[in-house]
């Protein structure tokens, strides 16, 4: 395992000024960014219909896409209907790059990316209504960032195509055979081994596994229909774990209660004490709630009078912040009555 | 208490209708009250309201299920790991759970020791593993003898997910 | 008892009994510790924050049939930088509705009948990333869009710079993408998918000034600037 | 003095939602001259194409190697499991392969006690008990 050697400035105490780190094995570095698509653009710019990509890709046919034992042991794990052609999944695997014998998923991933950030956001707006906006963003990328969806894709058991021409060649593989694994352009020179190459900021292998997820869901749109996709987002994406009460930081959390209230028309808070122990010990406890007017808004435990107090104002914003309505429905459903938005200020 | 039922019972509300401000109640700590309500005497058949449980601030259920006898306290996306092979299932295969005791959340439990009627909620769990223990060794041997056995142990196990716990 | 533990405690108080009932609103130039008069700061360009219908007119003359209440309406024009973030603001109805126009978008183009060899039962999927489903994304074609049916006229927002004229500079095309984009969030939020989508399809893809005709200029344009350049 | 948020990764809840079988491969080893292939040759003449139909999820790879028989299984996660079928039978075979199609690729636990036997990554459901917040009257006094 080689090791990175990072030397972090600004510290001066000789025993912190190098820190080595190590970095998880890799097989190969990287392409150094994603490649842009080229299109051929109509004449008349709005058909939408006449846009080509520039190249000379071919499409996969159903016919040798069934040759690829991969393929098909994908496509019935990942329970998806007969209607969903092998064609398409073959293609889901396909990440752009230069030279790709066949065409590549990055219109497909464009279009899945779009829909599943669309009804995640949904999901969560109406879920949780109060939430902050950057804690909406931050969930949302926790459950449709490419991290998150390049996980789901090796838990479906996608598998890069690693084996050079030469060694495909010498087990006599057939041709096919490659089409159940996710192709993508990494460079086969490996100067040093453990190392992870990530520049502009694309980590390839990471947004190649992302995009076959997207791809898959663009797939089940074109194949079997909107309601399909948004089952299939719902049982994948969302159905996934994300604690949302531990993405919260805040600074002052005193200063930010007493904001709320002041945007939400409440008396301003109060902080009492409601249960103590052992003051004079090592180990004292003390319970604070915090009130406005009669009414609790939260409260918390600390060691300290001040610790208690702003772990009950922090316990108050949570509160608020992570309240759930009952049964909600999502604007995407045809039952939806339009009762999310209320008379709350900063909220919607 | 029935004050509080009833006031959870408001109507939710519509369009632009100003909420509570503060929805649940801040609860750090345990302050779960048990309440044997309706269902107490069978001959009557009355039909047992649930609705506290259901219009409870505090959104998540738990249950407290049975399998084989065996109790297990379970939520919604917990995983079981039941100490014997479930011979009839295999992996991906759905399992109703029927023998409920309790359910529950943070401000109401409902608790029926013979068993919670089966209409009143829908327990399910899929069997995601079924699989063996790491083999264990045992050594058996009588007092003031030379000889000795060795007792090689892979007890199987079989996991499954709670995928859906709701009231009906 | 520790310093620190009395300095809690003064803080810990049962809440007073004495309720000040006499606020002074200051007009005129800023005094430290005077609450200022929020008739004087509340105005952006001439228009004072509230519902009025002239702060109204022009989104609502653009809504026409899809009407809204007009405290959403206002929340549609605010920016979060207004007043301190302390009145509602489009931050995240600008959000969904930019998730959810996108997605709208890349659907319609998508499912325009092809000639391409290949399409996906039926989707070309291969329009995605073209310049034209890029223009109809950014910011810049947005805000030609709103500016040619006036939803930029009221906007409720502290410019980082006062100075600055240019609109890509100053912030005010970011700032009135939101409000395009939140005014979508809101129909969304307000009256379902379906009523969304017919929505757009009517107020922002027909007609002469309609988001594709902005859209399509915008990338004449570039392809032109480029065969210029090469 | 804004809020800011600490980003997470969601975690999968295979089950939960749609079910995922772990094991994607499974690789089968023969050798056509030793004796201690046998059973797998039967195994593979006769009852493989059975086995392979019933697990569409999984992709059955055989391989001819010099050596003992090996049964291998390739999971999700990227774990292996290897058993090794010298000199035995289909049936034995047969068994060994539905053990590997059932498992997860999961590290085998020792044993679990009691406290085990649920795992959940939800908060605490019923809270955490707490002395200062029962009924003073009934509170233990030292």
């Amino acid at each position: 395992m080689s090791i990175l050697r990072i030397v972090q400035k600004g510290i001066r105490s000789p025993n912190v000024l190098s820190r080595s780190f190590t970095v998880s094995k890799q097989n190969w570095t990287y392409a150094p960014s994603v490649v842009t698509p080229k299109f051929i653009v109509p004449a008349d710019l709005t058909s939408f219909g006449d846009y080509k990509r520039a190249g000379s890709q071919i499409p996969v046919t159903n016919a040798d896409a069934a040759k690829a034992p991969g393929l098909v042991a994908l496509h019935a794990r990942l329970q998806l209907p007969e209607s969903f052609e092998l064609a398409t999944l073959a293609r889901s695997l396909t990440f752009i790059a230069e030279g790709n014998q066949y065409a590549d998923n990055a219109g497909m991933a464009l279009f899945g990316k779009n829909l599943v950030k669309y009804y995640v956001t949904e999901y969560l707006m109406v879920h949780y209504p109060r939430l902050p906006a950057v804690i909406l963003r931050a969930a949302l990328n926790a459950y449709t960032g490419e991290e998150t969806l390049a996980q789901i894709a090796r838990e479906w058991g996608v598998e890069a195509d690693n084996k050079s021409e030469m060694e495909k060649f010498l087990v006599d593989e057939p041709k096919e055979f490659s089409l159940g694994r996710l192709s993508f352009d990494k460079v086969d020179t490996n100067p040093e081994r453990g190392v992870t190459v990530v520049e502009g900021g694309v980590n390839v292998q990471q947004a190649a596994f992302a995009s076959v997820v997207k791809s898959v869901i663009a797939g089940v749109h074109a194949h079997n229909g909107a309601d399909a996709a948004k089952q299939f987002i719902h049982d994948h994406v969302i159905s996934r774990h994300i604690d949302i009460s531990q993405m919260f930081q805040f600074q002052f959390p005193t200063r930010e209660l007493t904001n709320l209230c002041s945007r939400q028309s409440l008396e301003p808070p109060v902080a009492r004490l409601l249960a103590e122990t052992g003051r004079l010990t090592v180990s004292p406890v003390f319970v604070i709630g915090i009130f406005s007017g009669s009414s609790k808004l939260g409260e918390g435990q600390g060691n300290s009078l001040l610790e208690a107090k702003s772990r009950a104002a922090v316990n108050a914003l949570k509160n608020y912040y992570l309240y759930r309505p009952i049964d909600p429905v999502v604007p995407s459903d045809p039952k939806y009555d339009g009762s999310l938005i209320d008379g709350s200020a900063v909220v919607i | 208490m029935m004050q509080r039922f009833a006031s959870l019972r408001a109507p939710v509300s519509k369009l632009l209708t100003p909420r509570p401000a503060f929805a649940s109640i801040p609860r750090l700590f345990s302050t779960s009250t048990i309440s044997q309500q309706a269902a107490a005497e069978p001959e009557a058949k009355t039909v047992t309201d649930l609705t506290p449980l259901k219009l409870s601030p505090s959104a998540s259920l738990y249950a407290t299920i049975k399998v084989h006898g065996r109790q297990f306290l379970v939520t919604e996306g917990d995983i079981i790991n039941l100490p014997y092979n479930v011979k009839e299932a295999d992996i991906g295969d759905k399992l109703h759970l029927n023998d409920v005791v309790t359910i529950g959340n943070r401000d109401f439990t409902y608790h029926q020791s013979e068993g919670i009627s089966q209409d009143l909620y829908k327990i399910s769990c899929t069997v995601i593993e079924k699989t063996k223990k790491q083999l264990s060794k045992r050594i058996i041997k009588q007092k003031r003898t030379r000889e000795y056995r060795r007792a090689f142990n892979k007890s199987p196990y079989t996991v499954v997910r709670v995928n859906e716990l709701k009231l009906n | 008892m520790n310093t620190r533990a009395m300095f809690a405690l003064q803080n810990v108080r049962v809440a007073p009994t004495l309720t000040r009932t006499l606020v002074h609103l200051h007009s005129g130039k800023r005094v430290a510790g005077l609450k200022r008069n929020p008739s004087e700061y509340l105005k952006v360009g001439g228009y004072e924050y509230g519902v009025q219908a002239e702060n109204l007119q022009f989104v609502k003359a653009f809504l026409a049939p899809y009407a809204l209440p007009d405290e959403v309406v206002l929340q549609v024009l605010t920016h979060k930088s207004f007043a301190h973030g302390n009145k509602p603001y489009n931050d995240k109805l600008a959000y969904i509705g930019s998730r959810f126009l996108n997605n709208f978008l890349s659907i319609r183009e998508a499912s325009t009948s092809s000639t391409n060899a290949h399409a996906v039962n039926g989707l070309n999927f291969d329009v995605l990333g073209s310049p034209i489903d890029k223009s109809l994304a950014s910011p810049a074609t947005r805000y030609l869009f709103a500016k040619a049916h006036n939803l930029n006229k009221v906007l409720f927002w502290a410019a980082r710079d006062a100075t600055i004229d240019n609109p890509h500079r100053s912030g005010e095309v970011k700032i009135t993408n939101d409000v395009v984009c939140a005014l979508v969030g809101a129909v969304l939020l307000q009256k379902g998918e379906a009523v969304a989508q017919t929505f757009i399809q009517e107020k922002y893809l027909t007609g002469e000034h309609s988001l594709l005709a902005y859209g399509s200029k915008c990338v004449a344009a570039l392809l032109k600037h480029q065969e210029l350049q090469s | 003095m804004p809020i800011r948020a600490i980003s997470q990764v969601a975690t999968a809840r295979n089950g939960l939602g749609a079910f995922i079988v772990p094991c994607k491969r499974v690789t089968l080893t023969y050798c056509n001259w030793g004796g201690s292939s046998q059973g797998m040759r039967d195994f593979l003449t006769k009852d493989l194409k059975a086995i392979a139909a019933k697990h569409p999820q999984i992709e059955f790879k055989v391989m001819k190697k010099e050596g003992h028989p090996i049964i291998k299984g390739e999971y999700n996660n990227g774990k292996e499991k290897v058993i090794s079928v010298r000199k035995r039978d289909p049936l034995w075979i047969n068994d060994k392969i539905y053990l590997l199609t059932q498992q997860s690729g999961k590290k085998l636990i020792k044993n679990f006690g009691k406290k085990q036997d649920v795992e959940s990554q939800n908060e605490s459901i019923r809270g955490i008990w707490s002395p200062m917040h029962t009924d003073p009257s009934v509170r233990h006094r030292v």
